[in-house]
């Protein structure tokens, strides 16, 4: 080790460090005590922060021929790169530096002045102990593959897509359904404009389905990804159509004519039919359809063969197999959307016993021009227009039985559904709302618009649903139990419909996606971003993007944005060419390894590789994302790491623990 | 030539076993080897010493002491200061020298905790003693007092008493090593090698056991814990894949892997891998992370597998360890 | 001003020695103390430990004798789980046993106890050691026994799978067996082995018997004590290390009783003295009447001496013969001349050979039926195997997991600890009178007393850590120290 | 009076770099007050602390050792921090056994947003780790085992 020269340098932070550690005692300290454990000049300055701060230390490293930098000041995730920065452009290893958090864990959370001033020391003491051991760090270059995969076709996916293609790049869009659209594709109107969802999404969906750089694959899932951040290898399985893409038209004569009838639980929400040889709406990209072989009589029973009889190109192919497509892409994009919070799981509010309760989504199709009532908003009976609707909030959102998040987009929803009931029907419309939340821009002025429409709001979590009339009128009525909050009483209202504005809730295989794309999900399932402030569309795996409700519960407006940022982003990284890694990373020594393989599964992005021949494991340092499991783990201690090396934490333990006073000098 | 042109040889035994000297007595021709080339001016066990002499002696004329035995009582700290100042080179020979080996896990009990169970009566042993008789460090015998040495209360390698040059693990060392060593020895002097860096270690391996070790390896995974005791192994798949606690993963090679190949697991006996701190973290953490759970309860039932952490992952490092010692040896009152 | 002199310490006995030896007002031996300084505690820190684990702790006993301490170990676990080993496993370790006796028999004759007689008692220090006895036996014979010890090394590293400290003993049995081609190889060396036992023999023949100096030391009273000896005996009342029952001898040679391991705390009781690390161990049926010899004192002696005592023969025909030429030599039995251990032990080397090449062609011997797996529940287990120097004894206590709870071992040497003292003492008072001052030769009478019986103390220091600096303190009846001969190691 | 005498104990806490000391973090941002006994080092997950540092901290002085990552099922390395959940329970075990009371080492999850929880964690074990009173092991660990009067002089310093 070459003889450390250290800066100290310790910041008054104005008052928000000096107010309460004694910072000139500090660094007077620091000078004496640790002159023998390399330091060679330590100041106190108002803001270390500020260009003057900065100047200061690149001034010293000069001036007393500095090696490392002690910055005693705020939380390293405030200005760690900021004094990395200053560190470098006086020409030293930007990775030479330690800050030590003498705000976020000292003055702000200490109120006795000596005790907070010894803690300061003990802390630089650590951070001077430790960076004597730290080394010059260069980042870790890797070439970007200019292609990228996109997963899931809703609107945020279709967002990225776009932005992408247009922009010249090579883009692969995955989609499990048959077509593109997502949950977007089943709306009528989109709030607050109330234009019409499928006026403005069809478009995107069809310049997706021509675009030149667009690769796109529908009833497909991503099935393996391997490889790291600039070069992914993923593969593609490619469910079996039945249908020549090349030849067939889109003339769905074979829709028309197939005998079997579906219930479509999907796109229709279980409230239409479809047949088994289907597209899933009419402006469905791409338009040739699927057989579905589960529900195909020929597939069950071996005759009908309608569709190939009669289809005009001949395209119908029974014969035709699932294939596995494998792609070379630099990024990829997740948009893989949200679920609908199932509300069977809230037995007291009878949906599924009782007819006439319908979910947001239910609604959705019956409101939509397209759907199956043709936009007329009626009963189960399909003929009915209710008198009276209720509409209920937040069903399995805020809720510490079933979701504690807010679902953001159920208030704006609910106030959409009042609005088309009102217009539809002119029916008598109650929400059942706990707080509305209208946020956005023009938001509240559509909940001040559904008010003047004469909407009842009841503030209240509904107790109850129930057809059990118990006084006179609830005949025949489906009666919402509520506790009216504002009014201090219990209410029973009776409606002719009800609907469950339901949550929304991460896909059912959140987790088995994360994991197959190596990126990590929080316990109720939404994807963890990098910084959910700085960074929320990044993951912690490097050259994995997530967009959409993936994330979180959010709107079209927020997926659009989120879309068009994750594209953004990659466009970025596709110009730069390479990327510079984080040098923080683990390496084997090949001579100490023994291959007891204990290593083998410590690390989540298999960035560990098992030599059979040699009988040695080894670190892939682009997968390789830093965390330090497997060097704790490493029972012959053949695996080191940058950055947090055993020698700099065991030093700043000693550092912590001012054994180092004892041992000067050095 | 003569004794005395010969660069002298002084082998020793502190608080050991005298393994150590009878595996360099395996070396067989070896000793021929030591005889020809040094003048071995100390070797109690094969032969007759002059400790007044030694005392005699001019400081550092040993050229080499192989020192084994690790340090228990005043006279052991006494002799190992002795020989290090009589010694250009000193050797902590052995597993005992060089990290306290198995004696050192009295470090676990206090000195009084020892003594009671070695002297006092106790249910269904064979020591009677009415009296509650202690061996005292000063007893007067009606002729005159005698003394015998301080017992410490804590076991220590001789590193933590004197300066070591090099160290040669092993309970005991292998023969074939200690043969390597001495020819390294009598290279040097010929000039025909180079010393390796001070506090070397020294006729072992770089890697740890499984390196030598041919029993078949794959990626880890433990759900139970299981003793040797209980069912029958696969002899020739890894005995920690099969959920016996096998220390060879942390174990510095140079042995051979010699217990895995017989069937039975590695205890250890080899020390710390090359740059390795505490041998007992790395055994702990090794094997703690492929337990194949995600559970608190599910973990702490896999966990009641391993009833002796302390004892199967420090059986031979404990007085080297970090910790050293229990808490209740550290703070045994005299 | 008191004179004083410092004489070159004794050596080559695995371990040290304390004496100290006061004067009466004639400047004859009052009382001598041998002390033995330290401890280890192993009977302490095996608690807590899994007991499968015994046989690799205690063989850290001693590295002179790990095989003994390994195998009593495993007997006492086999009986913690009481499990019966195979044949074959018992066939085995016994296998591996006898290999041990040739190396460790050997190794004391030619480099330990050997040198005394080889080299003579007047030989110069310096070449009264194993290299001197290369240079006076010649590089040949240097080599055979060299080749003997390797041979021995080589069974033990094949069958306890480690050539010191072995690891291959499990409740129930051994963790492997051994091949045909393996077999074939031990059979060879136990043939070897038995030639060079023979050969051995004879040069003792040569070189004591044939010396009248020597045989009259050896018949001189010296070295003499009544006492009573122990031994581990098969059914036959034949000599056995391995296994059987511990054969208990009164000084006038009549068999007072047998005890199997289960029993020992009936017969055995360890004294503790405030002057020494280590206890005494004596008949709990005679009692402790102090460091003297005869019927009412409980001393008794374990040694290749003692065993000879106490069994009526060898088990195998070579061996049988110098037994009797042993007793006919030396005029019937008991034996009581301590010297004649030296012998003894050469006629347990020729069993251990000869037993070595029976186990070596029993067609058990490759089975792969080589351990049981214990069904029952761990409680409390007693092992005793017959250590080269003495009746060895482990037991443990165990929690329903096999964790240890409690353990008591009496270890080899030990038992001669009380013995040792009366030969040292003995020696002494025949070698110090009116105050004559020892020399060089004198002073190594002493040695040799203490050497015979081959203690080991890294052994008798189970409870102790091996080293035993060895000081002998001649006090005057003031107390006065007079005389000071000391050695470290 | 008592103040002064009462022992202030030395406890070293480690935190992975996304959750808890961002924890910690935000404990300071929203100036929760915690005793100032505890000195934090950062590691970048939970699933770096080798033993060897937790033993390292009490041979050189600690009172305590405080290990914190992210809450199991949020680690930001997918499931790094059950590595050390398995860790710390044979670590616990192994120290118990080695005669430490439980307390002295303590593991909490904490999140990036628990920022009180993290604090009222620190609390409690610096509470706990009071009453046990000081190990001062690195002191005897530098003798025979047998504490000499120099070396007590020294424990009063430290």
């Amino acid at each position: 080790m070459i003889e450390p020269r250290i800066g100290v340098y310790v910041c008054h932070c104005g008052t928000n460090i000096a107010g309460v550690v004694d910072v000139a005692e500090v660094s007077k300290w620091a000078s004496e005590h640790l002159k023998g454990r390399g330091v060679v000049i330590s100041r106190d300055y108002k803001f270390m922060c500020s260009s003057l701060g900065q100047e200061l230390i690149e001034k010293d490293i000069k001036e007393y021929r500095l090696n490392r930098v002690v910055v005693a000041a705020c939380s390293p995730h405030l200005h760690e790169a900021t004094f990395r920065t200053a560190t470098k452009s006086a020409g030293l290893n930007p990775y030479l530096t330690e800050m030590v958090s003498i705000r976020e864990q000292d003055s702000w959370v200490h109120t006795d002045k000596i005790a907070a001033t010894n803690k300061a020391k003990a802390m630089i003491s650590g951070g001077v102990e430790r960076v004597r051991y730290h080394e010059p760090l260069e980042p870790l270059h890797v070439p970007i593959h200019p292609a990228t995969l996109v997963v899931g076709g809703g609107i945020a996916g279709i967002q990225a897509v776009l932005e992408l293609a247009d922009a010249g790049q090579k883009v692969y869009l995955v989609e499990r359904e048959p077509s593109i659209g997502g949950h977007m594709a089943q709306f009528d109107k989109t709030f607050p404009t109330l234009d019409c969802s499928a006026c403005i999404l069809t478009p995107k969906m069809v310049s997706v389905g021509k675009h030149p750089n667009v690769e796109l694959f529908t009833w497909s899932e991503v099935t393996n990804v391997e490889g790291y951040v600039g070069n992914f290898t993923v593969n593609i399985h490619k469910k079996a159509r039945f249908v020549k893409e090349d030849i067939c038209t889109g003339c769905s004569i074979c829709q028309e004519k197939c005998p079997k009838k579906v219930i479509d639980d999907v796109f229709e929400a279980g409230l239409g039919y479809r047949k088994a040889v289907y597209t899933p709406f009419a402006q469905a990209i791409p338009n040739y359809p699927v057989i579905d072989k589960e529900n195909c009589t020929y597939f069950q029973k071996g005759t009908c063969r309608a569709c190939e009889k009669l289809c005009p190109t001949k395209a119908i192919d029974f014969t035709q197999e699932d294939q596995d497509i494998s792609i070379q892409v630099g990024n990829i994009i997740l948009a893989t959307g949200y679920d609908l919070f199932d509300s069977r799981r809230i037995p007291q509010y009878g949906y599924a016993r009782l007819a006439n309760v319908f979910t947001s989504l239910e609604f959705e199709r019956l409101s939509n021009s397209a759907g199956p009532t043709g936009g007329k908003v009626v009963l189960r009976d399909g003929v009915t227009e209710p008198k009276t609707v209720g509409i209920v909030h937040c069903v399995g959102s805020r809720d510490k039985n079933y979701n504690n998040y807010c679902s953001a987009i159920c208030c704006m929803q609910s106030l959409k559904f009042a609005h088309l009931v009102e217009e539809r029907t002119g029916a008598e419309v109650y929400n059942f709302y706990i707080d509305i939340r209208t946020p956005a821009k023009d938001y509240d002025e559509f909940y001040q618009r559904v008010l003047e429409e004469g909407t009842i709001f009841i503030r209240g979590k509904v107790a109850e649903v129930t057809d059990a009339a118990r006084m006179a009128g609830e005949e025949g009525k489906i009666i919402i139990q509520v506790e009216d909050t504002l009014m201090g009483k219990q209410r029973r209202i009776p409606v002719d419909m009800v609907i469950l504005s339901a949550g929304l809730e991460p896909r059912r295989d959140a987790k088995a996606v994360a994991k197959l794309f190596g990126i990590s999900c929080s316990s109720a399932g939404w994807v963890i971003e990098k910084h959910p402030k700085l960074d929320p569309i990044a993951t912690m795996t490097d050259g994995i993007f997530i967009a959409g409700c993936m994330q979180g519960p959010k709107d079209i407006p927020a997926s659009v944005a989120q879309g068009a940022a994750a594209a953004a982003r990659v466009l970025g990284r596709i110009q730069q060419k390479e990327i510079a890694l984080e040098p923080i990373r683990a390496t084997v020594n090949e001579t100490q390894c023994s291959g007891c393989r204990i290593c083998n599964n410590m690390c989540p992005y298999n960035a560990i590789l098992f030599h059979e021949d040699r009988a040695v494991s080894e670190v892939n340092p682009a997968l390789c994302q830093g965390c330090g499991t497997c060097i704790a783990a490493c029972p012959a201690g053949a695996i080191s790491g940058t950055g947090f090396s055993n020698e700099q934490v065991m030093a700043q333990i000693e550092g912590l623990l001012l054994l180092n006073l004892e041992a000067e000098p050095a | 030539m003569s004794a005395n042109s010969k660069p002298k040889f002084a082998m020793y035994w502190g608080a050991s076993c005298g393994g150590c000297e009878v595996a360099v007595l395996n070396t067989h021709e070896k000793i021929l080897d030591i005889d020809a080339n040094f003048d071995v001016v100390f070797w109690p066990v094969a032969m007759d010493a002059k400790y007044k002499d030694v005392e005699a002696m001019e400081d550092e004329s040993i050229l080499v002491t192989f020192y084994n035995g690790g340090i228990r009582t005043s006279e052991n700290e006494h002799l190992a200061k002795l020989l290090r100042r009589k010694s250009k080179i000193l050797v902590a020979f052995g597993s005992c020298a060089s990290e306290g080996c198995i004696p050192g896990l009295a470090n676990l009990y206090s000195k009084n905790e020892l003594f009671n169970t070695v002297y006092a009566q106790r249910d269904g042993c064979s020591t009677v003693n009415p009296e509650n008789i202690r061996p005292q460090q000063n007893w007067d015998a009606p002729e005159g007092s005698i003394q015998i040495p301080e017992f410490y209360s804590i076991l220590r390698p001789i590193n933590q008493v004197v300066d070591v040059d090099y160290y040669l693990p092993g309970c005991p060392p292998e023969s074939e090593r200690i043969a390597e060593v001495v020819d390294l020895v009598i290279q040097v002097i010929r000039g025909e090698a180079a010393l390796p860096p001070k506090g070397s270690v020294i006729g072992a391996g770089a890697s740890t056991v499984c390196d030598e070790c041919k029993r078949s390896r794959n990626v880890k995974t433990i759900k139970k814990f299981v003793r040797i005791q209980d069912f029958m192994p696969d002899p020739s798949m890894c005995l920690l894949e099969q959920g016996i606690v096998c220390n060879g993963p942390a174990t510095r090679s140079g042995c051979g892997a010699l217990c895995p190949s017989a069937g039975a697991v590695c205890i250890g006996c080899y020390g710390v891998a090359e740059g390795v701190i505490d041998y007992g973290a790395r055994m702990l953490s090794a094997v703690s992370s492929v337990i194949d759970s995600r559970n608190e309860k599910e973990i702490e039932k896999i966990i009641e597998g391993i009833p002796d952490p302390a004892g199967m992952f420090y059986r031979f490092s404990l007085a080297s360890s970090l910790l050293g010692a229990s808490k209740s040896a550290w703070h045994d009152k005299e | 001003m008191k004179q004083r002199i410092t004489i070159d310490p004794i050596t080559r006995l695995e371990g040290h020695g304390k004496i100290e030896i006061f004067l009466d007002d004639e400047g004859n031996v009052a009382n001598t103390h041998f002390q033995i300084p330290e401890l280890r505690g192993f009977e302490q820190f095996v608690v807590g430990r899994q007991v499968e684990e015994m046989p690799l702790i205690t063989n850290r006993i001693c590295g002179v004798c790990p095989e003994a301490h390994h195998m009593a170990a495993a007997k006492a676990i086999d009986a913690v789980y009481h499990v019966d080993p195979p044949p074959t496993a018992k066939k085995l370790r016994e296998l591996l046993y006898m290999a041990f006796y040739v190396t460790d028999h050997t190794t004391h004759f030619y480099a330990l106890g050997g040198p005394d007689f080889i080299m003579g008692p007047d030989a110069p220090v310096a070449e009264r050691n194993i290299l001197g006895v290369i240079h006076k036996v010649g590089l040949e014979t240097a080599s055979k026994v060299i080749q003997a010890r390797k041979n021995g090394h080589r069974v033990i590293e094949i069958i306890g799978g480690r050539k010191v400290h072995p690891c291959t003993s499990i409740p129930g049995g051994l963790t492997k067996g051994i091949t045909e081609d393996e077999r074939s190889e031990i059979e060879k060396i136990g043939r070897s082995s038995i030639e060079f036992a023979q050969f051995t023999l004879k040069l003792f023949d040569e070189i004591v018997l044939k010396n009248k100096a020597y045989v009259d030391l050896i018949l001189g009273d010296a070295y003499e004590h009544k006492t009573y000896y122990i031994g581990l005996v098969d059914d036959n009342n034949k000599i056995n290390f391995y296994n059987g029952k511990v054969s208990v001898v009164s000084p006038d040679g009549e068999r007072i009783g047998k005890y199997a391991p289960s029993e020992y705390r009936e017969w055995i009781e360890e004294r503790v003295e405030p002057w020494t690390y280590l206890k005494f161990p004596y008949l709990k049926k005679v009692g402790w009447k102090g460091l003297v010899d005869g019927k009412d004192s409980g001393v008794y002696c374990a040694t290749p001496l003692s065993r000879l005592n106490a069994s009526d023969g060898m088990a195998t025909p070579l061996a049988q013969e110098e037994y009797e030429r042993f007793f006919d030599t030396l005029g019937g039995k008991p034996v009581h001349k301590r010297l004649a251990t030296h012998w003894a032990r050469l006629v347990e080397l020729l069993y251990a050979a000869e037993h070595l090449v029976e186990l070596a062609t029993d067609p058990e011997i490759t089975s792969d039926n080589f351990r049981t797996i214990p069904k029952e529940k761990p409680t409390e287990g007693v092992g005793i195997v017959e250590a080269p120097r003495g009746t060895l004894t482990h037991h443990y206590w165990t929690d329903e997991r096999g964790i240890v709870t409690k353990a008591n071992l009496i270890v080899g040497t030990t038992n001669n600890y009380a013995p040792m003292s009366m030969s040292v003492k003995k020696a002494a008072q025949s070698l110090i009178k009116k105050g004559t001052i020892a020399t060089e030769g004198l002073l190594n009478m002493v040695e040799m007393a203490f050497r015979l019986y081959d203690p080991c103390m890294s052994c008798a220091t189970h409870s102790l850590p091996g080293q035993m600096p060895f000081e002998v303190t001649i006090r005057g009846a003031d107390g006065q120290v007079i005389d000071v001969l000391r050695q470290y190691c | 009076m008592e103040e002064q005498q009462q022992f202030e104990p030395k406890i070293i806490g480690f935190t992975c770099n996304w959750c808890s000391y961002r924890a910690a973090d935000l404990a300071g941002i929203s100036r929760t007050k915690y005793p100032p006994n505890v000195r934090l080092i950062r590691l970048m997950c939970s699933g770096r602390l080798d033993p060897t540092f937790v033993f390292k901290a009490f041979s050189s002085g600690a009172d305590g050792v405080l290990i914190s990552g992210c809450h199991p099922g949020d680690c930001h390395y997918v499931d790094q921090n059950y590595k050390t959940m398995r860790r710390f329970a044979l670590m616990e075990k192994m120290l118990v056994q080695m005669g430490f009371e439980q307390g002295r080492i303590k593991l909490v999850w904490a999140s990036a947003g628990e920022g009180l929880q993290f604090a009222e964690a620190v609390t409690g074990m610096v509470e706990t780790v009071r009453k046990l009173g000081p190990l001062d092991w690195h002191i005897r660990g530098q003798s025979n085992g047998h504490l000499t009067k120099e070396l007590l002089l020294k424990e009063d310093v430290v």
